[in-house]
């Protein structure tokens, strides 16, 4: 019977308790806001969508190995010594033409580990959040600077230069291979002549 | 209502129409701010703003809502028993509806004037559980199964207690009329029931620690009638998804919530009626003081309204602190407490109204 | 406490006819191995022998050894035939406060191990999870399904083996989208 | 004539409010009550295991992050600290003591999450957005520190990703101060409850030989009144240093191990947390963070088995090495995943209702069942 008394009470004087809870915070003023009319200030070391400054950017590569997902695209072509690619901002010499940096947004998980290897600290991570798309292609950001006929221009350049190259290399071969083999028959008809002259020698001794 | 109009047009067809839309000219609206008043007060509750676009803070979204729902796909699942699967909702809606016939609005509006008022209204709400089964066996779903059949136990479980307890009060009253019992209650509350009503004497004081258990029991009974939280069994969104209306959608699922919504309401003027002096005044009328005579009904509708919604925003409040009970808990709250509080309320009430 | 060597010493005396042997290796913990089919005898022991009393399995898990002979198909991928499938036990004793690891194997063709499911409860869904990756059969399991792939998966095709290669298509969806 | 009676199964999920994720429950039903619950798992399976076997070792933190995503910052301490054993680097002071304060920091959140969850399973709405709005602020203290506010990949092997913000100390003192007074209010709100306490008072009473047979851990454990907890039993980072309770159930409103048990020993665990934290910020050190980065993560042949205290129990990690810079073998004792094959065993005899109470108060993380 005490029993069945006390849970009755317990039971009315819990359920006053909470409601004086719940009641109070009738008047606590709201924590959440109007999200697109208002938004939460971002702190500094926020991590949304990435962004590649493409003028400092070397073409390493080092960003698409860190990448645990496989999102970041690098292609590179090697520039001939003629050419001056300027430098970056923290004055590493540029050396590859960058002709394809692709990162698949929509395949980013947001691990931050790109950053990090980054030599010229090119690629890093924005506060931009809202950059939904209705195509999934759309997400597929080009961040490279050069054109379609530039870099069928630099890799042609590339393939001449490496043709030249190869052209020089061959010819710079051709002709230690015909020094080697003038050398070498200079040397046979040095030796020869060395044999017929101390043959003759001999020849004349005897 | 129905007899002036019967007077004055002569027309019983045409009064009784007039008389029986009355409500829903009142239930409409009510709905649509009772369900705007439940997502802010929830969302108060919980710090947070709830609807804020469509109109000023969101005033409008009910009516939003209420436009998506029209427009939205009639879905009926196969294999299902259709005829009563779309006539149910309908059901429920007239169960919840009928109970309007015998709320004093007013002194001068009320559906039907019947004698038996209250007990009429115990029986006709009976016709939900009808409703709530029909939905949930023609569903052929587990779920609505489950929760139509927790519904129809829990409803007429809990009828005896609401039985109960008003029983003590029409000993006390001496009538079953819901009029004549808010006439007795009149102008200024300490006349009011929960405070020993309009008799002075002993036995006002004696009577009002009882008349307060009586009013908790049936307050908490009619809680369970409407299935709202804590007892909200049928609809357990976390076990049973959605209880017997899981296969609702449009505006048959609009009909069900019509029917919760005019539901709430209903039990809501009950207890005003019995323990609050219904339509009366808490502190007399403006129109008696100033002599202007026809603004005393509608000051009357005034306040038996905002008694209702009072208690409805207590129904929000309690949903909205109290987690959920157990099915077989809920069965132990109505037969061994609230039934043996209401026979020795009834008892005691009996006894202190013979002396 | 007991270190491995303790534990093998104990483990030799009870059981002479079942081979142990203690593999070392820099970093890790000392392994006990043992015999894949007398697996169930020892843990019994382990969990009830006085001194001993590893009253909880930690983790099971399987794993691939690849150390069989690699064969190159038509299509150039890989098959490894023959070679090893291993199960690691790491056992802990709330009780006594110490923990060991086990390690069995057995062959890649007909992976048999018994289950030590009877002995502790938590092994059970471990030992399911090892059948469903790497195909070890466990025997006595009582329910030995798939638990993480579906159970209408291939037969006989095992994910976490290194040979593993995707199906072309799973219920008429192409698989490598 | 008897009645011809008949089983009902019921299909709980993959899309039911209150199996926390995408998980199916088989319940074979004899009215309301249960007599068999079989979970069917793997609608979240991602091959965590396969991928990290393609992975160079850093590679892998972030894949760890998505395994209990509810406590991402311990996933991370468990498999580094694996990794750093294999190596065999000391990581310097300041480092272990910020990944203790994140650990801790990430066990208050997770346990909100845990809590909250379960209010709503029972049906009270509002102390879950209570505590929601609480976990939000320790989120922001990992987004001022790391950027991210749910999956950090933060610890890294042999040091941090970042240093803390200058601001850190002080907010987190302000969240130290501002949450203390709300688990009181939880407290008043939900557990002292009567329903909360009628509904899961003696229900899904988990013994403590059973626990230990079935490998369960965590607060569920320690809820059936085993003083177990791998931060003192076997203890890693520099847990040692730190003043402690381990909170155990003692069957205050019903049997120990039920599920009011387990609910209320993750509460006071959250207060445990917050001491711990307080410790280990007055106790921070400056220095250097990223003293230990190993330049090339390359650890020798042979396995180890790291296990941590996850905030869902012990989390082990079985790294199989084989001399080369990806993993031969990650095989991962997730908590849940083992607390979960229990749920058949405890929720026989009880009533639908109480699947969703005993489930609720396992505490499961599907991301991590799944794996």
């Amino acid at each position: 019977m005490r029993q069945y008394l006390k849970n009755t009470w317990e039971g009315i004087w819990t359920i006053i308790i909470g409601m004086k809870i719940t009641f109070k915070h009738l008047f606590v003023p709201s924590v959440t806001i109007q999200y697109p009319d208002q938004k939460v200030p971002l702190p500094e070391r926020v991590r949304n969508r990435l962004y590649v400054n493409m003028d400092d950017c070397i073409g390493c590569d080092q960003c698409a190995r860190a990448c645990p997902v496989n999102c970041i695209d690098i292609e590179t072509v090697k520039s001939t010594p003629g050419e001056n690619l300027g430098q970056t901002s923290n004055g590493k010499k540029k050396a590859l033409w960058v002709t394809k940096f692709d990162i698949d947004i929509a395949k980013c998980c947001y691990c931050q580990l790109c950053v990090f290897p980054c030599p010229t600290d090119c690629i890093y991570m924005t506060d931009v959040y809202e950059f939904s798309e209705f195509k999934r292609n759309e997400l597929i950001y080009n961040f490279s600077t050069m054109q379609p006929g530039e870099v069928e221009e630099k890799k042609d350049n590339f393939e001449k230069f490496q043709a030249e190259k190869e052209a020089q290399k061959a010819a710079a071969a051709k002709a230690k291979a015909e020094a080697a083999a003038k050398a070498k028959a200079e040397k046979e008809k040095d030796e020869k002549s060395k044999n017929n002259n101390s043959k003759s020698s001999s020849n004349d001794v005897s | 209502m129905y007899e002036s109009l019967v007077e004055i047009t002569g027309l019983e067809i045409f009064a009784a129409f007039v008389s029986a839309a009355m409500p829903v000219a009142f239930l409409v609206p009510f709905v649509i701010i009772a369900v705007y008043l439940e997502r802010k007060v929830s969302a108060h509750m919980q710090d947070r703003l709830g609807p804020m676009r469509v109109g000023y803070h969101g005033l409008l979204q009910t009516i939003a809502d209420f436009f998506k729902l029209i427009q939205k796909e009639d879905i009926v699942a196969e294999g299902i028993d259709k005829k009563f699967f779309n006539f149910a909702p309908f059901l429920v809606f007239a169960g919840s509806y009928a109970v309007y016939a015998a709320l004093p609005f007013s002194s001068k509006y009320i559906g039907s004037e019947t004698d038996l008022g209250i007990f009429y209204i115990i029986a006709i709400s009976g016709l939900v559980v009808a409703g709530i089964l029909m939905a949930g066996w023609t569903s052929n779903n587990k779920y609505s199964l489950y929760g139509a059949m927790r519904s129809a136990a829990q409803i007429i479980s809990y009828e005896i207690p609401t039985a109960l307890v008003i029983l003590s009060i029409i000993m006390w009253t001496g009538t079953m009329s819901l009029a004549t019992m808010s006439e007795m209650q009149t102008a200024y509350f300490w006349n009011w029931n929960i405070l020993g009503g309009p008799e002075w004497g002993i036995t006002k004081f004696v009577l009002i620690p009882f008349l307060l258990v009586a009013f908790i029991i049936l307050y908490v009974s009619t809680l369970a009638e409407v299935n709202r939280t804590p007892f909200d069994m049928p609809e357990a969104e976390s076990e049973l998804v959605a209880g017997y209306h899981t296969e609702y959608s449009g505006m048959k699922f609009a009909m069900f919530f019509l029917a919760e919504y005019g539901n709430m309401f209903a039990v809501s003027a009950i207890v005003s009626v019995i323990f609050f002096g219904g339509y009366q005044s808490p502190f007399g009328y403006l129109g008696n003081t100033l002599g202007i005579e026809w603004l005393v009904p509608f000051e009357q509708v005034f306040w038996f309204a905002a008694k209702g919604i009072f208690f409805v925003f207590v129904q929000m409040w309690l949903r909205w602190t109290l987690p959920r009970v157990r099915v077989d808990q809920l069965m132990t709250i109505c037969w061994k407490y609230l039934i043996p509080y209401s026979f020795v309320n009834l008892l005691v009430i009996g006894i202190i109204t013979l002396l | 406490m007991k270190t491995a060597k303790e534990i093998l010493e104990i483990l030799q005396k009870k059981f002479p006819e079942i081979e142990f042997s203690l593999v070392e290796d820099e970093p890790s913990d000392q392994i006990i191995f043992t015999d894949a089919l007398k697996i169930h005898e020892i843990c019994e022991f382990l969990r009830d022998g006085e001194g001993l009393k590893f009253d909880t399995l930690m983790n099971l898990s399987g794993v691939d050894d690849a150390n069989g002979e690699k064969q190159t198909n038509d299509d150039g991928s890989e098959t490894i035939v023959g070679g090893t499938l291993s199960v690691y036990y790491n056992l802990d004793s709330i009780e006594l406060n110490h923990k060991t690891t086990l390690q069995v194997s057995t062959s890649r063709e007909s992976p048999k191990v018994e289950s030590v499911n009877l002995i502790w409860r938590a092994a059970d869904w471990h030992e399911r999870e090892a059948y469903d990756m790497l195909g070890i059969k466990f025997l006595n399991h009582p329910d030995l399904r798939r638990i993480l792939m579906p159970y209408d998966w291939e037969e006989g095709s095992y994910p976490l083996r290194k040979d593993y290669k995707d199906p072309e298509f799973y219920q008429g969806m192409k698989v490598p989208y | 004539m008897a009645l011809k009676t008949e089983e009902l199964v019921l299909n709980m999920g993959p899309q039911h409010p209150s199996t926390h994720g995408v998980l199916r429950l088989e319940v074979q039903l004899e009215g309301e009550l249960v007599t068999k619950v079989t979970p069917h798992l793997g609608y979240l399976h991602r091959c965590f295991e396969k991928h990290a076997e393609a992975m160079t070792y850093p590679q892998v933190i972030p894949y760890t992050d998505r395994m209990d995503y509810l406590a991402s910052m311990y996933n991370n301490f468990g498999y580094v600290i694996g990794v750093e054993k294999m190596l065999g680097i000391q990581v310097p002071e300041r480092v272990e003591y910020i990944r203790i304060i994140m650990g801790e920091l990430q066990r208050i959140a997770s346990h909100m999450v845990a809590l909250g969850t379960y209010g709503l399973d029972i049906g009270a709405f509002t102390p879950f957005l209570y505590l929601f709005r609480d976990r939000e602020k320790i989120l922001t203290l990992f987004e001022i520190t790391c950027g991210a506010r749910l999956l950090y990949n933060y610890m890294w092997v042999g040091g941090l990703s970042h240093d803390l913000h200058p601001d850190f100390e002080r907010l987190t003192r302000e969240f130290i101060s501002y949450f203390r007074p709300n688990i009181d209010e939880l407290n008043n709100l939900l557990t002292y409850n009567k329903i909360f306490v009628e509904r899961t008072a003696n229900i899904g009473v988990l013994p403590k030989e059973t626990a230990i047979n079935y490998g369960i851990t965590g607060p569920n454990l320690r809820a059936s009144g085993l003083k177990y907890d791998l931060r003192r039993n076997d203890p890693y980072s520099i847990y040692d240093r730190f003043d402690f309770e381990i909170p155990v159930g003692e069957g205050l409103v019903g049997t120990v191990g039920d599920c009011w048990d387990r609910f209320y020993v993750r509460v006071l665990e959250m207060e445990q947390s917050l001491k711990i934290v307080e410790q280990a910020l007055n106790q921070l050190p400056e220095g250097d963070i990223n003293e230990a980065l190993p330049k090339r993560v390359k650890p020798p042949k042979g396995s180890i088995y790291q296990r941590v205290e996850n905030p869902k129990g012990e989390l082990g990690y079985f790294i199989i090495s084989d001399g080369t810079v990806n993993p031969f073998r990650v095989k991962v004792r997730a908590p849940s995943f083992v607390n979960l094959a229990i749920l058949n065993e405890l929720s026989k005899g009880h009533l639908v209702a109480d699947i969703i109470a005993i489930l609720g108060s396992l505490d499961i993380v599907l991301g991590e069942i799944d794996r």
